[in-house]
């Protein structure tokens, strides 16, 4: 009896495994040509060792450009889209207002629309009016838009969980509505902010498609590879690309700390706790539902 | 300083050519990927010798993907502050049509003129080269693995061959793949019918139903022939030259049948900020020595007479290459796809893209 | 006062949750109230020290209050709203979340820190214990209404309404008409057969319905038979149940109008509790004039 | 009293921004759309607006091929995600012990390297000539001229791999969630681990089934970077025929068709799993909040 | 039994947090016992509303937990549990999250019910009155150690060690020395002066410290000066605090050597409590012999 079950656990475990190392692979793979000192152009088959690329990871005419054009869309957009998510996450959940279950629902659309289509439609948007001219801005603007959601659900999905008593003491202690917010409800609910910006940069730094919509001439990382990947791609961008992963992951294992001390410590109830990248899953559990 | 730019819209013939004027000290190219050295000599130089500053954008993947982009602006005379874009000849006649070009004034470029060679002097969508100079040229042609074909491909018809089922591919370029396989079947391109050309899409079908062409591809067949995961294909002969330094493997042949001539244009759009300083580059990388350290390194057809005998000095093994600087002999196998109207480009288009899928 | 916004008031109020701000230390909550009307730091300082001094958290001071037990969190909410001094403190249930114990505690403890800083505590409360030990006067409310506000010995003694008798404690509540009534009493044929005479009328006037109540410690219980003092009044009745609660046992009787008395016998010694009726037996219940009260029916809620 | 107004109108204020946002670039691009997808003409002409509804006929009878494609594999990719990340879900909540947020790490790690990226990785590992596909043909599972790449199976694991964190990280969520003391009731009621999985577990989980179904199948119905990189035109989906229609052929008429026809297929079948799914999602979050 | 895999021992819990399937309903939650021991539809159907018949919830048999109240859901967890009639019922605190009135009412109906099946129900509980009222059968754990086993009365009465007779009630430690002890009893000097005579001599031998336990209502309060009965052991104390508590008054007594004395005057009746002994007041405490009772040092934890 304890033996099987013994069994099923280690096979359940086993099976785990290997779903990582399914996750894991490519990466490797691509760390591991990061090193690659291909003949040609062409790196995909291992020749030998090499630390050329990483020696000189901007040598590639161009994708330090756009890397930089990258990391400053991602950046403000995050900016963009997390405090306007915020403010409607708190408008969703501490007001009963009219209209606002048709307001969630709008709020949930995009996320159920493919990004071409929210690409293409922009797209449409900015060839009738002609302005602004494609570039920078239109892909800044077309970020936001599709960021916008995924702020709102992640933020949502925090605020519910939120002890309302804790802003009523505020005010019993003579804060003022703005004095509360700013000392109580934000603090608190800033892990949820928190995972949502990281959400947001990170969709953002990675989208390809609604960019490609709405570039003009302007060039992002993910649209140099693109091009890039017509002719072949050159270690320094695997260089980068294994740069961009380490770096995540140091900031990852910092919030996830720092989160685990706010969860420690928040009111909300502790089964709120999400992944700092959690996706919005309690938001599409209530769509489910309704 | 920024030159006039021409109203849209208008009738070719009607266009006054670009005004001269002084040298800008910005410049917009759009061009596609890796098509200059890798240094971008050329580039540095002219701003060397006018202090002008070049934006290089490598935005052109694809000549309708590009058009796409751009028609917007273009048609409303504006150029999305670009002043040179480099498309296929197709295209650039079409670019043409539609008056989103200015027109050249050739006694800004007496280089281009002198040095052009005769093959590309005029081109039936612009004979006397007033809206379009030259940027490369190539060959479409199969490209093989000699290592793994069990004999050397003469013609188009043994793509088809079933030995190779699964290890073709073809280009995505409507006028590359349709051209030769039309030529294939006895058409001449030059002034094939609709109908024949319906025929070679019809056939290529077939084979992509089939599974005996793997795929269509854009330049990234180049991978897929270097790992091996693709034999015998429909490819350029440019890239074909690149490969062969890397893996002697890869050979380049010009189908009996014919292969098709194509050259990517330089263009200067309506509405150009700089188009007199446009001009001048043009003019630029007309000269051999300069045209060389390009040539060297994309290794398509040279547009350009005397670069040769530069490189002759230096390269000797660029400078012999028939794919680079091919002689007339070698360029009679060749065709140049005709112009095609509106509706007709329209109907075979729609055809293609069915085919390969898309 | 209600139409000033929460953070004009001069109140303060100690929350059911306690609701601590979990993002700031044990100091920092107490501090928050202050901080809102800018008294000077050093001020702030001080009086937070000393507010924690009397809840004895000091030690405390820098701690997060997940870190915190039950009762320290309940005395750092309390310090939190004393430390402003409100004119009047409401408290609401503030013990209601900690175990027996340490209610027990606490409650001598609030009732030090009030008697030491003297401000008026409104507490709310569910436990009649709680009230009658806590309280200088209760007000009982039953669904917003207020239904007797008094000292804690009166509304024990003489509970204004059935549900007030109810409410606090466990009442003997026997039906019943009045047949007199005037200033210096009344006189009420209970349903369960005697007439009894209460202290005061309670503005009863004969004829009407009403209620006797007797708390169950007023109540004397002896076997049948034996008149006991002839001069009491009392009732007669079947013992149902027999509870031992430790310091005292809990019997409860049925009287002939199945009225349940409940009866609650002083464990003072041992051999008295051997001889006292089983389950089953009949027994006499008697009290003295003094102990009976008259509620009218009306007043039952 | 105007403080009561500026209560009432605070929600409205909060919601402007963010709601003003996806208005603009959301809500009225798709009217362009709209009108786009009505139009005639060929992209030299110019278009105009002839209310031409036929080419939403149209589109759906050229393309229904790739339609149909583009639902198949993404309900494919979507039933192996939750067989894959279900049981690493659950081993991770379950057995995670310490390691539980360093694990859940290691599933988000994906998506620190950039889309485009992991994909053309996966053409590397998928190659003719590569590991994978050499064991596999010494095994013999894959025929001595076969190929794995340019088939449905690269495309479609392609598109497992890149939305199988969609699926796990709300997985985990929900089973993460769920009271220990209720698997405890229910080994106390003589529950065998089988029954207690599939009465108490399972069904307390669904709302992470719910939404990681939604956010796997969603994208993954309108991708076309998978089949674009590790397919062929066979393996085309709708995506391709959109992103090709507007950007390559410039054939905006059909492409803002099809994108609407794709956005009402993909609503449609939200709503029906929402049916489906909801009350279950809603029983396991009411669950949740007790 | 504790090496048998749960789901084969015949015991059920009832848990400290009901732990209710939340996605199931009320009568699916009673009836998952039943189902996995293959018993057949009908009659588990038929056992299911028997069982809810038995706690009253006939009515919300399709009801989910989440809309029932505290009270309900308890009982739907105690109904899953009866439900699959074990050897034996554990219940883990199972009125702990209840509020007072409910409790109190919930306890007569748990003692109803297992009256009713006859299940040894094993009861954890931190309330003391919980304890004495609802059992048959006392174990005070201490840290994991049983320190007494008896029936209520015992360990309220003759507590075994002192954590035992602080946990249950209020305790009277005086503390003193054995000068004499043998099979009927033994003799304390107590610290606070006198000598004192207990019963049972708690196995304790001469010359060792011990405690004499009295329980407030064991003790008289009388004034100083009058002797009282004379026969009647006592110790001297001034009253410390005095608090009301409706049906008794409970008075804190300070004695010589400060032990704290805790006395339970029975509000009996009005004028007895009014001459009382007020706060300050110095006041004798007599109780008969067989009211005291010896805890020896070493049994204190
Ligand atoms: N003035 C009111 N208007 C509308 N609803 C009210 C009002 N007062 C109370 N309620 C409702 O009654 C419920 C209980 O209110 P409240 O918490 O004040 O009761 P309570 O007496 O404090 O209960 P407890 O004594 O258990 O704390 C609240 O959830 C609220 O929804
Ligand atoms: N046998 C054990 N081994 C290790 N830790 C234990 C053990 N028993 C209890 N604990 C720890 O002590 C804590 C309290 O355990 P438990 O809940 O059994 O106490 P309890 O007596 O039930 O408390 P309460 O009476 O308040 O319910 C648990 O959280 C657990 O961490
Ligand atoms: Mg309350
Ligand atoms: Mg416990």
């Amino acid at each position: 009896m304890t033996l099987r079950r013994r069994g099923i656990d280690w096979l359940l475990n086993a099976y785990a495994g290997l779903a990582l190392v399914y996750l894991l692979v490519p990466i490797a793979v691509i760390v591991v040509f990061s090193f690659n000192n291909p003949i040609g152009r062409f790196n995909f088959i291992w020749q030998d060792f090499s630390l050329d690329a990483w020696k000189h990871p901007f040598a590639v005419q161009g994708v330090g450009d756009a890397l930089k054009t990258s990391l400053e869309i991602a950046a403000l957009s995050t900016v963009g889209a997390t405090i306007l998510g915020t403010l409607t996450a708190l408008a969703l959940v501490r007001y009963e207002f009219k209209g606002r279950a048709p307001v969630n629902f709008f709020i949930f659309i995009p996320l159920a629309t493919p990004e071409v289509v929210l690409g293409a439609a922009l797209l449409s948007q900015f060839l009738n009016l002609g302005t602004p001219q494609l570039g920078f801005a239109t892909i800044l603007i077309a970020h936001i838009m599709f960021n916008l959601s995924f702020v709102v659900i992640t933020v949502r999905s925090r605020l519910i969980g939120f002890d309302r008593s804790l802003e009523e003491a505020a005010q019993d202690l003579g804060a003022t509505p703005w004095e509360t917010f700013r000392l109580v409800t934000l603090p608190l609910i800033m892990p949820g902010v928190i995972s949502a910006a990281l959400l947001a940069f990170a969709l953002s730094i990675d989208d390809f498609v609604i960019t490609n919509f709405n570039s003009g001439s302007t060039i992002t990382f993910p649209l140099f590879i693109w091009g890039a990947a017509r002719v072949a791609i050159p270690p320094q961008i695997y260089v980068i690309a294994t740069m961009i992963f380490l770096f995540t992951v140091a900031v990852m294992i910092l919030t996830v700390w720092q989160q685990r001390r706010a969860e420690k410590m928040a009111a909300v109830r502790p089964d709120d706790a999400e992944p700092p990248l959690g996706p919005p899953e309690p938001a599409f559990a209530q769509r489910a539902a309704a | 300083g920024t030159d006039e730019p021409a109203g849209s819209g208008q009738k070719a013939s009607e266009q006054k050519p670009i005004a001269k004027g002084k040298i800008a000290d910005s410049l917009y190219i759009a061009n596609w990927p890796l098509y200059i050295d890798e240094k971008r000599q050329s580039l540095q130089d002219f701003q060397k010798k006018y202090g002008t500053k070049i934006k290089y954008v490598e935005e052109v993947n694809d000549n309708t993907e590009f058009f796409g982009k751009v028609r917007q602006q273009y048609s409303q005379g504006e150029a999305g502050g670009r002043d040179i874009h480099v498309v296929t000849d197709w295209m650039a006649a079409r670019m043409i049509r539609l008056g989103f070009v200015q027109k050249l004034d050739h006694s800004a470029m007496p280089n281009v003129d002198q040095n052009l060679i005769e093959r590309l002097k005029s081109p039936p969508f612009d004979p006397k080269r007033d809206f379009s100079v030259p940027w490369q040229s190539g060959l479409t042609g199969i490209i093989y693995r000699k290592d793994k074909v069990k004999r050397e491909p003469k013609s188009v018809d043994d793509l088809f061959d079933p030995a190779y089922k699964g290890k073709v591919t073809m280009l995505t370029e409507m006028r590359d793949t349709v051209g030769v396989v039309a030529a294939s079947m006895g058409a001449d391109p030059e002034k094939a019918s609709v109908d024949e050309f319906m025929k070679a899409i019809d056939k290529i079908g077939q084979a992509s139903d089939s599974g005996q062409i793997r795929g269509f591809t854009g330049n990234e067949y180049t991978k897929d022939i270097t790992k091996g995961d693709s034999w015998a294909i429909i490819g350029w002969s440019g890239d074909a030259v690149q490969l062969q330094a890397d893996n002697p493997n890869i050979q380049f042949v010009l189908p009996e049948t014919g292969g098709h001539l194509w050259t990517d244009n330089m263009q200067v759009p309506v509405g150009a900020p700089h188009a007199f300083t446009a001009e001048k580059y043009m003019d630029f990388v007309y000269q051999p020595e300069v045209q060389a350290v390009i040539a060297a390194y994309v290794n398509y057809i040279c547009p350009v007479n005397g670069v040769k005998e530069v490189l002759a000095k230096e390269d000797p093994a660029i400078a012999n290459n028939p794919l680079i600087f091919p002689d007339e002999s070698f360029l009679k196998d060749t065709f140049i796809f005709r112009g095609l109207k509106p509706d007709e480009e329209q109907q075979l288009d729609n055809a293609f893209q069915k085919v390969i899928g898309a | 006062v209600t139409d000033l916004p929460a953070f004009r008031r001069p109140t303060n109020t100690v929350f059911q949750s306690y609701a601590l701000f979990p993002h700031r230390s044990v100091e920092q909550n107490v501090a928050f109230g202050l901080q809102r009307q800018t008294v000077d730091r050093a001020e702030v300082r001080r009086r937070v020290a000393e507010e924690l001094e009397r809840v004895g958290l000091s030690g405390e001071a820098k701690r997060k209050p997940a870190q915190l037990s039950g009762g320290q969190q309940q005395r750092v909410a309390l310090a939190r709203a004393l430390v402003n001094r409100p004119a009047v403190l409401l408290l609401d249930e503030p013990l209601g979340a900690l175990d027996l114990k340490l209610r027990k505690q606490l409650q001598v403890e609030l009732k030090r820190i009030q008697r030491d800083v003297g401000i008026t505590f409104i507490y709310v409360t569910h436990d009649q214990e709680e009230a009658l030990t806590m309280s200088d006067r209760i007000a009982v409310m039953n669904r917003g209404v207020v239904e007797q506000v008094a000292d804690p010995e009166t509304v024990y003694e003489r509970p204004a309404t059935t549900f007030v008798a109810g409410f606090i404690g466990v009442s003997n509540l026997m039906p019943g008409e009045v047949i007199a009534a005037n200033g210096d009493g009344a006189q009420l044929r209970l349903d369960a057969g005697p007439t009894v005479r209460t202290p005061q009328s309670g503005g009863a006037t004969s004829g009407e319905r009403a209620h006797a109540v007797v708390r169950p410690e007023k109540l004397v219980l002896s076997p049948v038979g034996e008149g006991g003092d002839a001069g009491r009044p009392s009732v007669e009745g079947q013992v149902e149940s027999s509870l031992y609660l430790g310091t005292a046992t809990q019997m409860v009787v049925r009287l002939g109008d199945d009225t349940r008395m409940t009866v609650l016998v002083p464990n003072a010694d041992a051999e008295a509790r051997r001889d006292l009726p089983a389950a089953g037996d009949s027994a006499r219940l008697s009290w003295s004039d003094e102990n009976i009260h008259i509620v009218r029916e009306g007043q039952a809620e | 009293m105007p403080a009561r107004l500026r209560k009432a109108a605070l929600p409205y204020l909060l919601l402007l921004p963010g709601l003003g946002w996806l208005l603009l670039f959301f809500a009225i691009p798709l009217l362009y759309m709209a009108v786009e997808s009505l139009k005639t003409g060929t992209i030299d002409t110019g278009f105009r607006l002839t209310w031409e509804f036929s080419n939403y006929t149209n589109a759906l009878s050229d393309y229904s091929e790739q339609f149909v494609r583009s639902f198949e594999y993404a309900g494919l990719a979507t039933a192996i995600s939750l067989l894959i990340g279900y049981p690493l879900a659950y081993v991770i909540a379950f057995r995670g012990g310490r390691y539980r947020n360093a694990l859940l790490l290691l599933v988000i790690v994906p998506f620190f390297v950039t889309y485009l990226i992991r994909t053309l990785s996966w053409e590397t590992i998928l190659s003719d000539s590569g590991i994978v596909v050499n064991t596999l043909q010494t095994v013999g599972i894959v025929s001595g001229d076969g190929r794995l790449l340019d088939t449905t199976v690269s495309v479609v694991a392609g598109i497992t791999y890149n939305f199988l964190p969609f699926m796990i990280l709300p997985l985990y969520a929900s089973l993460e969630r769920i009271d220990g003391r209720l698997l405890e009731a229910g080994y106390d009621l003589y529950g065998r681990r089988r029954d207690v999985f599939l009465r108490v577990t399972l069904p307390l989980s669904m709302p992470g089934v719910v939404a990681g179904v939604l956010l796997t199948f969603i994208p993954a119905a309108g991708d076309f970077i998978n089949a674009e990189l590790l397919g062929t035109p066979r393996q085309f989906m709708i995506g391709n025929v959109i992103q090709s229609r507007y950007l390559e052929v410039a054939d905006y008429p059909t492409a803002a068709a099809l994108s609407f026809l794709l956005m009402a297929f993909m609503l449609v079948l939200v709503v029906i799993w929402a049916r489906i799914a909801g009350t279950e999602a809603l029983l396991g979050t009411e669950g949740e909040r007790r």
